[in-house]
């Protein structure tokens, strides 16, 4: 069945406390070579049909209202082939 | 000097230092767009002698605001300094004016709370906005010295089933438990109301209490030639700082403005590190002043902490550790990025500051040092780009006496008597009254809420909701507690502003006096509409007047605050809507009257007077939509006796429960006692009132429901008898009532001849949270 | 007896156990996150809170502080360990005890007074109580749902080493109601809900929860099982 | 800066009440032709040089033992060029 991903990230100008967190966890563990973490969401949605434009128009409404908050994040949203 | 203007060109590209300020006076400021009026910023020329730099500008534009200079209600608010009883007020340890302030709570112990709101960030983002007004009012309460021992949060909603409410509402209470629950303090009560006039406009503040020992008080201020300042806590971001981006836009970036969030986030852990740290390096005496970093960031620490110390700083504004390298100087100097605080240590201190600070992960630097310049100076990469005497910033800003005009609908609403609505008069519909009203949203409970909420984390939480205050208790050995409550009817404002805050006053002093503990302090938050709407600006002045008074009649002082304007949509002024916070303390917390009645037999008195006060209550409110007529003038002398009755009742033993009597009148404070304690009740008007549903639902004040055990009935009447207060003997505790009444085995309430079971009560009462924010 | 309690950047519990360790008759010893010494202890709770604001999986940093390689050796020789709460999280994280505690199924954070079911009751945490026994103490947590395959949580139920179950609501989705697990020698227990806020009348809804630090007292000096 | 980006779900057989919840209100938003939603979490990683075979088996050791917790999740891990 084919699959939507959706990704949330917080923007980039907003604090990422949890990406913080696990760089120091990385420095702490001696993982270096790392600039910055950011951690997000990762939705993954799988259709019951075709991914129509209908379908995807909804699910471009949910990722901006539902999945995503717009006031501090941002989504991209595609189309995959489940394996 | 000539402001605006669009005829020059602006900056471009490069740092406005002072030198540049002096020899390019032409230059156009954007200072309409950071808030100021064109009198204003004449001012700040006049005290400079010269147009700010554009760093200047920042930093006078967001101290000069009105949210940090106070600048429409400190010719109001000076009557809480000014009425204070001869030889000034015994308990106060520090008054208004510090970050929050502090009473003597007796035994070497001293206790600093305080309110705040973050109505607006709250609105826009409700999970941050709430999470970070909880993450600076604790600021507020550490700065002081004190480790923060509880949290509590007043909130006002618009409809309860409005769309709205439900995004924000949800939002609302996450934010608060996620960052509280995470920092590790408990919530021990708060309010939630819900109003039309709330709708766009809902009200968030946040409390804290905190305890430290009398040695142990802190003040903000930068004193002692030499010492350092230390900035320490999370990294500097681009958090909060949306309106000073025109500044960073017209003089760095010539492509348009950086984009810069307006959405503070809050990050608890931080907080959490923060807290433990600041209490390490205060208790090893490393610290001669200290700030918390709240709404101006570096602008408002630093010129506080000069303006209270020798009147000197300097600072190196490059050292500032940076999350975004991208930002301004002006910026940085206005960034709102929580978990920061300041401080100032002496130079033989600062290594074993420093070790502290990495001890607990927590970054610092030290950005300046202390003067006697009597100038507040800061340098970005060695240019100097700020230098102002810093009262001037800090405390001189501008002061207005805006125009007042007395509501013009106030006689008419008067004149639309709460009292000559249709109540109910079979046992049929008082039973239907008393379900709906139950269920109603504002009186419905409220554990959807609060069991978000960590009420345990410490270990010290002897009271906390649905109980009148919460109480905590500060020394283990002793048992000595505070009690704090907060309480608002604002319908009893908007009828009658001053006798309206003197009632929230009274409220907020006996729900503190009920559990047992003497009332000692006042915290407050004034929440209101536009202070340039005259009618506006007049109720204020008549709520701080009526505060003022009624503190100086209860013997307790305002200690802090905050005010809060602008709450205002397009059409409607949210109802004024000051929060009073009263604090009070208990020698021994085992002492404590909670709201739950004992065993069977108890007997239940009602205190006070009961009259007809239907004006602004929730009965007029809830069955007929209805706001208007005279509410109850407050009876200050009466609230005092009751209050000492309630105490002496806890301190002896007397009493086993004790409940306030405010919203939903008599029926919710009987319900409430008998949800909280299981146990059904037969309970019966007192002579004084013949019609059944003023018993039940007037909201008189200066009364509370008492349980006396009946060993201690002759006791306790005497006592009451003898200093003049009444006490109705209202009805029993009576666990077998269900069988009398064609409710075997069940619990069973019975008022009047109106019967319903516990279990009724309880499911109209639970239901209505879930069913409108989902289960 | 010396029963340590542990401190991790955003522990929240650690005095509230340490207090119910003295309450219990024993004496608390606080030990630091970045120090692998015990001490010299004879138990360690490792108390609830937020380990590093319990961002990215709860207790999956706290983990892999020093003192946590000091606490997986030693209790791999047998020394008691109670996680409570994030405690609890920990433990699973360190893999010293199955299964993981994932987010609540309702997905809100859920303070209520919870009562138990004691289940397990010759482990070293709670050799105080009756089999049967029913306890109320308070349970707090976001992310409490206890979740294993099938094939572990049978094991768990055929072996005896659900040490408490959930009764009235199950306040987390987690499966079975299990709400505690302990190692099959029955020294180191995982439980969600937290007894060190039940060891006073006044300020927690029972004093139930005095006896999980009792029963350690009890088997150091050998009086337990 | 070359970016790694982990991407972390639990397994299929755990119940992601995260990504029910997001159904439930697919449902309610009248989005269909959704079978399933599930929830997780993505990683994204700037790393300070080139990916070197040692620095990505730090991080895959790092997606293993610290960002997913294998007892309920799996991960996967890919490197990206940052646009
Ligand atoms: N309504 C009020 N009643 C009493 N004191 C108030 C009120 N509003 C503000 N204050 C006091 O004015 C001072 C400055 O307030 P504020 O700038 O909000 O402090 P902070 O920046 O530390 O939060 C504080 O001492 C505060 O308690
Ligand atoms: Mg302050």
């Amino acid at each position: 069945m084919p699959r939507v991903v959706v990704d949330v990230m917080l923007k980039p100008e907003i604090l990422d406390p949890q990406g913080r967190a696990v760089m120091g966890a990385f420095a702490r563990l001696d993982v270096h070579g790392v600039a910055d973490v950011r951690q997000g969401k990762r939705f993954e949605i799988t259709l019951e049909g075709e991914p129509t434009d209908e379908v995807l128009a909804g699910l471009h409404r949910m990722a901006e209202e539902l999945l995503s908050n717009p006031v501090i994040e941002s989504y991209t949203l595609r189309v995959e082939d489940a394996q | 000097m000539r402001p605006g203007g669009s005829a020059t060109p602006p900056l471009s590209g490069c740092l406005d230092t002072v030198d540049r300020a002096e020899s390019t006076p032409e230059v156009a400021q954007p200072y309409a767009e950071l808030g100021l009026k064109p009198d204003e910023y004449a001012r700040i020329c006049e005290i400079l002698g010269r147009r700010p730099t554009s760093s200047e500008l920042a930093m006078y534009s967001v101290m000069w605001s009105e949210h940090c200079s106070y600048k429409s209600s400190k010719v109001h608010l000076r009557q809480f300094g000014d009425k204070q009883p001869e030889g000034g007020w015994p308990q106060l340890l520090v008054g208004i004016g510090e970050n929050a302030g502090v009473v003597d709570v007796g035994d070497g112990w001293a206790v600093t709370f305080k309110v705040e709101s973050h109505n607006h960030p709250s609105y826009v983002e409700p999970y941050q906005g709430a999470a970070t007004g909880i993450g600076g009012i604790v600021r507020d309460i550490l700065s002081m010295g004190a480790r923060p021992l509880a949290v509590m949060d007043p909130l006002r909603f618009g409809p309860a089933d409005a769309p709205d409410t439900r995004r924000v509402l949800p939002g609302v209470v996450a934010g608060i438990g996620g960052y509280g629950n995470c920092l590790g303090l408990p919530n021990i009560g708060g309010e939630i109301v819900f109003d039309a006039t709330y709708a766009g406009n809902p009200l968030v503040n946040a409390l804290c209490i905190g305890a430290m020992r009398h040695e142990d008080i802190h003040l903000a201020s930068a004193k002692g030639v030499g010492n350092l300042v230390v900035l320490y806590g999370a990294r500097t971001g681009g958090d909060g700082i949306g309106g000073v981006s025109v500044l960073a836009s017209e003089t760095f970036d010539a492509d348009g403005p950086a984009k810069r969030p307006s959405v503070q986030v809050g990050d608890p852990f931080m907080e959490k590190l923060l807290i433990e740290c600041t209490l390490d390096v205060l208790h090893a005496g490393l610290v001669e002043g200290i700030q918390d970093l709240g709404g101006a960031g570096i602008s408002c620490a630093t010129s506080e902490l000069a303006s209270n110390g020798e009147g000197g700083m300097h600072v190196h504004l490059d050292r500032v550790l940076l999350r975004d390298p991208t930002l301004s100087p002006e910026e940085i100097l206005m960034s709102e990025s929580q978990e920061r605080m300041c401080a100032v240590v002496t130079p033989d201190h600062i290594d074993a500051f420093m070790d502290i600070c990495r001890m607990w992960e927590v970054e610092a630097v030290v950005i300046g040092e202390v003067t006697d310049s009597g100038r507040l100076t800061i340098d970005w990469h060695g240019d100097r780009i700020v230098d102002v005497p810093p009262r001037t910033v800090a405390h001189e800003g501008p002061v207005y006496d805006r125009p007042m005009h007395r509501p013009r609908d106030l006689d008419a609403l008067a004149a639309d008597d709460a009292n000559a609505l249709a109540r109910p008069h079979t046992a049929e519909d008082i039973r239907a009254t008393l379900l709906r009203m139950v269920a109603s949203p504002n009186l419905a409970s409220k554990s959807w809420v609060t069991s978000q909420y960590d009420r345990y984390v410490l270990g010290n939480t002897v009271l906390a909701q649905p109980e009148d205050a919460g109480m905590v208790r500060i020394d283990e050995e002793s048992g000595l507690g505070v009690a704090v409550s907060t309480d608002c009817n604002a319908r009893f404002v908007r009828l009658d502003p001053y006798e309206g805050a003197k009632l929230a006053l009274a409220e907020s002093y006996r729900n503190v006096a009920v559990t047992g503990a003497r009332p000692l302090a006042v915290t407050n938050c004034l929440n209101f509409g536009s202070p340039e709407d005259p009618e506006v600006m007049w109720t204020f002045a008549e709520v701080v007047r009526g505060l003022a008074d009624g503190c100086l009649e209860l013997g307790i002082p305002v200690t802090g605050g905050n005010v809060s304007f602008y709450n205002s949509t397009a059409d409607t002024a949210i109802l004024p809507t000051p929060v009073v916070g009263v604090l009070g303390v208990i020698d021994d917390v085992e002492r404590r009257s909670p709201m739950a009645w004992g065993p069977d037999g108890e007997i239940i008195y009602l205190l006070g007077d009961t009259r007809e006060d239907f004006a602004g209550s929730e009965w007029a409110h809830v069955m007929h939509g209805h706001l208007g007529g005279v509410p109850p003038r407050a009876d200050l002398a009466r609230e005092r006796l009751l209050a000492d009755i309630a105490i002496a009742g806890s301190r002896d033993g007397m009493l086993t429960a004790a409940h306030d009597v405010a919203d939903g009148g008599v029926a919710q404070a009987i319900v409430e006692m008998a949800l909280r304690s299981g146990v059904g009740a037969r309970v019966w008007a007192p002579d004084q009132v013949t019609d059944m549903a003023t018993f039940l639902w007037s909201e008189s004040p200066g009364r509370a429901v008492v349980v006396v055990p009946r060993s201690e009935e002759m006791r306790f009447t005497a006592m009451c008898a003898a200093r003049g207060l009444p006490a109705h003997r209202i009805g029993a505790v009576d666990s077998g009532l269900g069988a009398d009444t064609g409710y075997a085995d069940q619990q069973v309430l019975q008022m009047g001849d109106v019967v319903v079971t516990l279990a009724q009560i309880r499911e109209a009462h639970d239901a209505t949270f879930p069913a409108l924010f989902g289960a | 007896m010396k029963i340590g309690v542990v401190t991790f950047p955003g522990s929240l519990d650690d005095r509230d156990a340490a207090r119910a360790v003295g309450l219990a008759g024993g004496d608390a010893v606080s030990l630091w996150h970045g120090d692998d010494d015990l001490k010299g202890v004879d138990a360690v709770v490792l108390p609830g809170g937020f380990s590093y604001g319990d961002y990215l999986r709860c207790g999956a940093i706290a983990r892999f502080a020093p003192v946590m390689r000091t606490i997986v050796e030693r209790a791999g020789q047998g020394l008691p360990v109670l996680g409570i709460c994030n405690g609890f999280q920990i433990l699973c994280e360190a893999h010293l005890l199955p299964g993981a505690l994932t987010r609540n199924d309702h997905l809100h954070f859920v303070c209520r007074d919870q009562r138990l079911r004691m289940e397990r009751v010759d482990t070293d945490w709670t050799n105080s109580f009756a089999v049967g026994e029913e306890i109320v103490i308070p349970l707090k947590n976001g992310e409490g749902g206890y979740v294993a395959d099938d094939a572990t949580l049978d094991r768990l139920e055929g072996d005896g080493l659900v040490v408490a179950r959930y009764l009235d609501v199950n306040p987390n989705g987690s499966r079975r109601d299990i709400a505690g697990i302990s190692n099959p020698s029955g020294t180191i227990v995982g439980l969600m809900p937290h007894p060190e806020h039940a060891v006073e009348s006044l300020t927690g809804p029972s004093t139930d929860g005095l006896g999980f630090f009792s029963s350690t007292i009890r088997s150091l000096v050998g009086i337990g099982s």
